[in-house]
């Protein structure tokens, strides 16, 4: 147990430490893409769990975090005095709407975060359940394939629906209010709390699967990804566990593109764009495809780097090159469990060779 | 623990004191957020390249108020989240004095509010109306708007006694933004609307989408979109048969569409700022001088590229940031918002500018020009 | 009593009539061996008993419920286990990883439970680790409980699989070609071991190869050839079958 | 994306058919040296791993297309009138470079029917996709005639890019779209079946064509790979294909 846990610690050690580090250097800003960064990695760790433990390759999965994203951002802004009706006054009554005003000065009546992002969830689920059922049947460059087709559909249809609003997206998206009043928005004057909740969010989020992996469903997963015959043997659902899987890295998907919309005060269609799910892949394999740590730590320097514009007008590049070369040379992934070992036994051999020498 | 807590507070007075003393000798920091890759690379390249070609200009005639200027082009591959983030880099962290972009209207939307939370002026170089419309503060845009260039050719219309309209448009925000102005303008120009399709910014045939366009019986056609489709509309509408006028947006504006449409381009009606006629432009034209010395230097500047309006955009941005600082004598954002706001006929690519505190565009309908191709050339109708 | 009927299934896979119009019953508490030339369909027909295949026509019945038309899965949880011929244990997972995977249908705890780490999960795994030590000890390989599985010997990994179908507590073990690859000391081992699962109060069915080893453990035999019965009987009388004799040794003999 | 690419530069120089001529042997050779590089010394690769390393091949490729060509669209002159000039054909206009791309498609399905069919390196290919083993122990250098495939079908893409370019313009990131209709109309038409992938294709683009007047327009694209999910979910073997063939080449 504590072997689980510890490094958990660690990294909300680490989480702080950078807090800390940004604030006696005076470079807060730098925790605004670390924001972003961290809802980034929510989908990533979601993702590494259905790649690396239940076998199953995804090219679609910013289409999920795009589902999440675009209902939210729809719902809340929405305006429902421009549809008076018996729906809309039903809506009001129960609660879910919240009249505000815009930042100049219009009136909007718009469906409550809360509920909106309930909406945006439960959508997920129900396309990941209607998605996975068939899809998961697949294999090989089929699922791949198939997958990729889910994200392109999805792609095509935020780009090419008006209520969506195209190819702008949708802006204006307003604050997530939690229960203490604090807001998640991309403010300056928030920054530090949005930092630990996003990132809070994501050790949550690998508590939850580290538990998953070391309980009966996750022996279950690895037994399906070893052999899946014996599996069912077994007595194992093996298409139910596979879709659960699924249904669940969508979710996770589907929460990141929640709370990143409600962040960034908006989404665009190049959230849903197949690059955009390359680049999850991409992560998960540099990770070391059933390497959460690896996933979530090639996540939060990558996606860094790369909102922070290091990768200048080459930012698409570097994925493929980094897909590349970790296929051809280490398809394991650079952070596999035994780079300790392998480190132990270069550093213990080139002593020895120096001193032949 | 007093100690320490001193010795924080000596450091962070270093790094202020420190910020103080160099703000003299440091240059202007203009940040640009142009999507020079990505699906809209076709604005944020010219763009791009037409702003480091201002800024060089600008630090070998010695700067501006005796400050060299110091460029900062991020790259959003037109991603909102990724402008959304370099925006925030660009105010919190580079203190840029203002932001030049983004290329896209759904960029410029989304980071509307991260500049008026910033105080930072940001020059939009995308065309939508919604970005000046609610005003806000700091949000500045430089493209005419798509208003104005329907007025245009509804005017066109009037002249040749057209009542009968097919409208075709991209499912970009350009291109929506533009189907919904002609949906509102229409009625009150007494123009109908008989048929109206949407196709994707991507499509590379046409065929299906003109040909229902056909079978509606038009008088003309408008097509609204920037991209490469709509050389296709022009070609597939010629292939089968169709010798209505065609009218193209001020998004035409690229000799490169008249080239890959060939001669079916002949002839095609469009709205645009003067830079693509500069040459045929009346002496006594106030644009034509600086129009003429714009594409002179962009050509030698980008070894023979032709500039385009987009870049033009961004050369607008550029002149009327320093017509800002200029007029202010200083570089506080501040001042400088303020006498922008106050800016009347500065000369641009797009126009004469005229700006208010509640007009952000300061262009008007005399900014378009009604224009043809003829031989394969932009000509003034 | 009867525990598993099979009654005139049939499988066709394009051209070729793997088996046709089979029958027999496995009576509870036995053991009953499946044998057969090279070909005979003999491993097809226990992917027809135990859910990896459909059959095109047949009844299969098990304790009681007709079990023909379920998945491999269902048909593990209704008590009826397979082992492989070659062998399938779990790669990258421990001996002990690979028998706790066979408590899978004795525990319950979901995808919710596992990620919130649920109070009744903790007992459910300590109950689950005891059981597969048992076995393990049961099957003298409790020294390897931390090796990977795939990492012994190959004898070794066979057990493994025998013990990983033994924590799924069967009614019905389906044992497809036990001793093949093992030495002679290892396929005496594996005798002893079926027939002290027996012992255990677990019918048995299985393959083989090794006809010393069918004749020396089975209660009774059934021959095939070209998918259908040729023979059902008790060892001895097999042995002096002359149909048997004629599809084994050729028309001469 | 590469075909077109290089034979409109190349278009500058030389003469339109040499520059298409040669457009396809850069392509081709272009196509050789990424299976040398990336994919031949490979031991027994995994499926994911080359479907991997394909998509972040074509990411690469598109990207550095970027960065020699720019972002700007190009396109070839029509091979013979122009693009108003039509054809009417029984009261349907038809451009002109449709006929070629048309008759153009025609030939190299002929040629590849032919090449698989009658010479030997073209069934030793076969035997190759149908059992990779089995081949090698009959003496066919299977490495080889993997490069020989990726050089094949790098060839028809360039041409295919080079001859509908007219019509379609190109640009660094026009390939992508391309790959993925033609990855849906192979699986439609069934894996290694070019004559069913003509009809299959055929199909394809009636419907997607049909769509818009249900759809709205810009759903189009979405038509396709719509039909391609269905098509794995219900018959993975391609309308075509039969359930054995596609059993051979599970993977």
């Amino acid at each position: 147990m504590a072997r689980r846990y510890l490094p958990v610690a660690a990294f909300a050690g680490l989480i702080v430490a950078i807090q800390l580090a940004t604030f006696f250097t005076g470079t807060a800003y730098h925790l605004t893409q670390l924001t972003m960064t961290a809802y980034y990695s929510l989908v990533t760790v979601g993702l590494c769990m259905l790649i690396g433990y239940a076998g199953q390759i995804s090219l679609g999965h910013a289409g999920f975090f795009a589902i999440g994203g675009y209902v939210t951002a729809f719902l809340t802004t929405c305006n429902l005095k421009l549809h008076p009706g018996v729906l809309v006054s039903v809506l009001e009554k129960s609660g879910l709407l919240v009249a505000r005003s815009d930042a100049y000065g219009g009136s909007l009546l718009t469906v409550h975060p809360w509920p909106a992002c309930g909406v945006a969830i439960l959508l997920a689920v129900v396309i990941a359940y209607l998605v996975g059922g068939p899809v998961l049947k697949l294999k090989g460059h089929y699922l791949a394939m198939a997958t990729l087709g889910f994200g392109i559909i999805v792609y095509r249809m935020v780009l090419g629906t008006e209520f969506l609003g195209s190819a702008d997206g949708i802006s204006d998206v307003p604050g997530f209010p939690l229960l203490s009043g604090m807001l998640i928005t991309g403010n300056s004057s928030a920054r530090v709390s949005n930092y630990y909740l996003a990132w809070g969010l994501v050790i949550l989020g690998m508590v939850l699967l580290l538990n998953l992996i070391h309980s009966r469903v996750g022996r279950a997963l690895a037994a399906v990804h070893g052999a899946e015959d014996a599996a069912g043997a077994m007595g194992i659902p093996t298409a139910r566990y596979k879709l659960n899987t699924f249904v669940l890295s969508a979710v996770f998907a589907a929460l990141a593109g929640v709370l990143l919309t409600h962040y960034n005060g908006g989404i665009g269609p190049s959230e849903a764009g197949v690059m955009k799910s390359v680049r999850y892949v991409a992560i998960v394999a540099i990770g070391g495809m059933a390497n959460l740590w690896g996933a979530l730590s090639m996540s939060l320097v990558l996606n860094y780097l790369s909102l922070r514009g290091y990768f200048g007008t080459y930012d698409d590049a570097v994925f493929g090159v980094i897909l590349i070369l970790i296929m051809l040379f280490a398809p394991d992934g650079l952070l596999r469990r035994h780079i300790l070992s392998d480190l132990k036994r270069a550093v213990s051999r080139n002593p020895a060779e120096e001193e032949a020498s | 623990m007093n100690g320490r807590k001193g010795m924080v507070l000596a450091v962070l007075m270093a790094i202020f004191l420190s910020g103080t003393f160099a703000q003299a000798a440091e240059p202007i920091k203009i940040g640009a957020i142009l999507s020079v890759t990505g699906p809209a690379s076709f604005l944020g390249g010219p763009e791009a390249r037409t702003l480091e070609m201002l800024v060089a200009e600008t630090n070998k005639k010695g700067g501006v108020m005796g400050r060299q200027v110091q460029l900062i082009i991020k790259d959003s591959g037109a991603s909102p989240e990724k402008a959304f983030s370099f925006a925030k880099q660009l105010i919190d962290e580079d203190k840029v004095f203002a932001i030049i972009g983004p290329s896209t209207s759904g960029e410029s939307m989304k980071i509307k509010s991260v500049a008026e939370e910033g105080k930072t002026i940001l020059m939009s170089c995308a065309a939508a109306e919604a970005i000046v419309n609610p005003v806000a503060k700091y949000v500045f845009k430089t493209p005419q708007s798509d208003k104005d260039a329907i007025l245009k050719i509804f005017q066109q219309m009037k002249k040749m006694k057209i009542t009968k309209i097919g409208v075709l448009s991209s499912n970009t925000g350009f291109g929506g933004a533009g189907k919904g102005q002609i949906e509102k303008l229409a009625p009150q120009h007494g123009i109908t609307i008989v048929a109206n399709e949407v196709y994707d910014k991507a499509a590379s045939d046409l065929t299906a989408e003109v040909t229902k366009i056909k079978a509606a019986n038009v008088q003309a056609i408008v097509n609204w979109s920037i991209e490469p489709a709509q050389a296709i509309v022009i070609k597939n509408a010629r292939q089968i048969g169709l010798k209505i006028p065609i009218f193209q947006s001020h998004g035409f504006g690229n000799i490169k569409y008249v080239e890959a449409a060939g001669e079916a381009a002949e002839g095609v009606l469009f709205p645009a700022g003067r830079l693509l006629v500069a040459d045929v432009l009346p002496k006594k034209d106030p644009q034509r001088e600086l129009l003429l010395r714009y594409k002179k230097d962009y050509m030698s500047f980008c070894s023979g590229e032709e500039c385009s309006t987009f870049g033009g955009h961004a050369y607008d941005a550029y002149i009327i940031l320093l017509k800002g600082i200029e007029t202010a004598k200083s570089t506080d954002k501040e001042a400088v918002r303020t006498a922008i706001e106050n800016l009347k006929g500065v000369v641009g690519t797009g126009g004469i500018f005229n700006f208010s505190p509640t007009d952000h565009n300061g262009l008007g309908i005399d900014a378009f020009e009604m224009l043809t191709v003829k031989k394969g050339k932009f000509a003034i109708l | 009593m009867t525990l598993l009927s099979v009654r005139g299934i049939s499988k066709r896979f394009g051209g070729l009539q793997a088996v046709s119009d089979l029958s027999f019953d496995v009576a509870a508490g036995s053991i009953k061996a499946l044998i057969g030339p090279n070909g005979a369909g003999k491993t097809t027909i226990f992917n027809l008993i135990s859910g990896f295949l459909p059959p095109d026509c047949g009844e299969i019945v098990f304790g009681g419920a007709e079990i023909h038309g379920m998945s491999s899965c269902e048909v593990a949880a209704r008590g009826m286990v397979r082992t492989f011929q070659h062998i399938r244990l779990f790669p990258k997972m421990t001996v002990l990883e690979n028998i706790m995977v066979g408590r899978h249908i004795h525990s319950r705890a979901g995808f919710l439970a596992g990620m919130l780490n649920l109070p009744f999960t903790w007992g459910e795994e300590r109950r689950i680790r005891e059981k597969s030590f048992e076995i393990m000890e049961l099957l003298g390989i409790g020294a390897h409980a931390g090796t990977e599985a795939i990492s012994l010997a190959y004898g070794q990994q066979r057990v493994v699989e025998v013990g990983r179908a033994l924590a799924c507590e069967p009614k019905l073990l389906l044992l497809d070609e036990p001793a093949a690859g093992l030495n002679m000391r290892e396929t005496n081992e594996m005798g002893r071991l079926i027939s002290r699962i027996r012992e255990m109060g677990v019918t048995v069915l299985l393959v083989e190869h090794d006809m010393s080893l069918v004749m020396k453990i089975s209660d009774e035999v059934v021959v095939v050839s070209y998918g259908e019965k040729i023979a059902e009987d008790r060892p001895l009388a097999i042995q002096k079958n002359r149909e048997v004799i004629r599809v084994y040794l050729g028309d001469d003999a | 994306m590469l075909g077109g690419m290089t034979a409109v530069t190349l278009s500058r120089f030389v003469p339109l058919p040499l520059a298409i001529l040669a457009a396809v042997v850069i392509t081709t050779i272009v196509g050789a040296i990424i299976e040398i590089v990336f994919i031949r010394w490979l031991h027994k690769p995994s499926v994911l791993r080359m479907v991997i390393i394909t998509i972040g091949l074509s990411i690469l490729i598109r990207e550095t297309a970027l960065h020699i060509w720019g972002e700007s669209v190009r396109a070839l002159p029509y091979f013979t009138g122009t693009s108003v000039s039509s054809i009417n054909l029984a009261g349907v206009y038809i451009s002109s470079q449709i006929l070629w791309v048309v008759g153009i498609g025609a030939l190299v399905v002929a040629a590849l029917g032919a090449f698989f069919n009658l010479t030997m390196l073209g069934r030793q290919m076969r035997a190759c996709s149908a059992n990779r083993d089995a081949a090698r122990l009959c003496g066919i250098d299977a490495g080889n005639m993997v490069t020989l495939s990726f050089m094949v079908s790098a060839a028809i893409g360039a041409l295919g890019g080079c001859i509908i370019c007219p019509i379609t313009y190109v640009q660094y990131d026009s390939g992508t779209p391309l790959a993925i209709k033609g990855f849906t109309v192979a699986i439609l038409g069934g894996l290694g079946n070019s004559t069913a992938a003509v009809g299959a294709g055929m199909i394809l683009g009636i419907l997607e064509s049909f769509s818009i007047w249900v759809l709205p327009t810009a759903y189009k694209e979405a038509i396709s790979i719509a039909i391609l999910l269905i098509i794995l979910f219900v018959k993975p073997s391609g309308i075509f294909g039969s359930a054995e063939a596609a059993r051979l080449k599970e993977f």
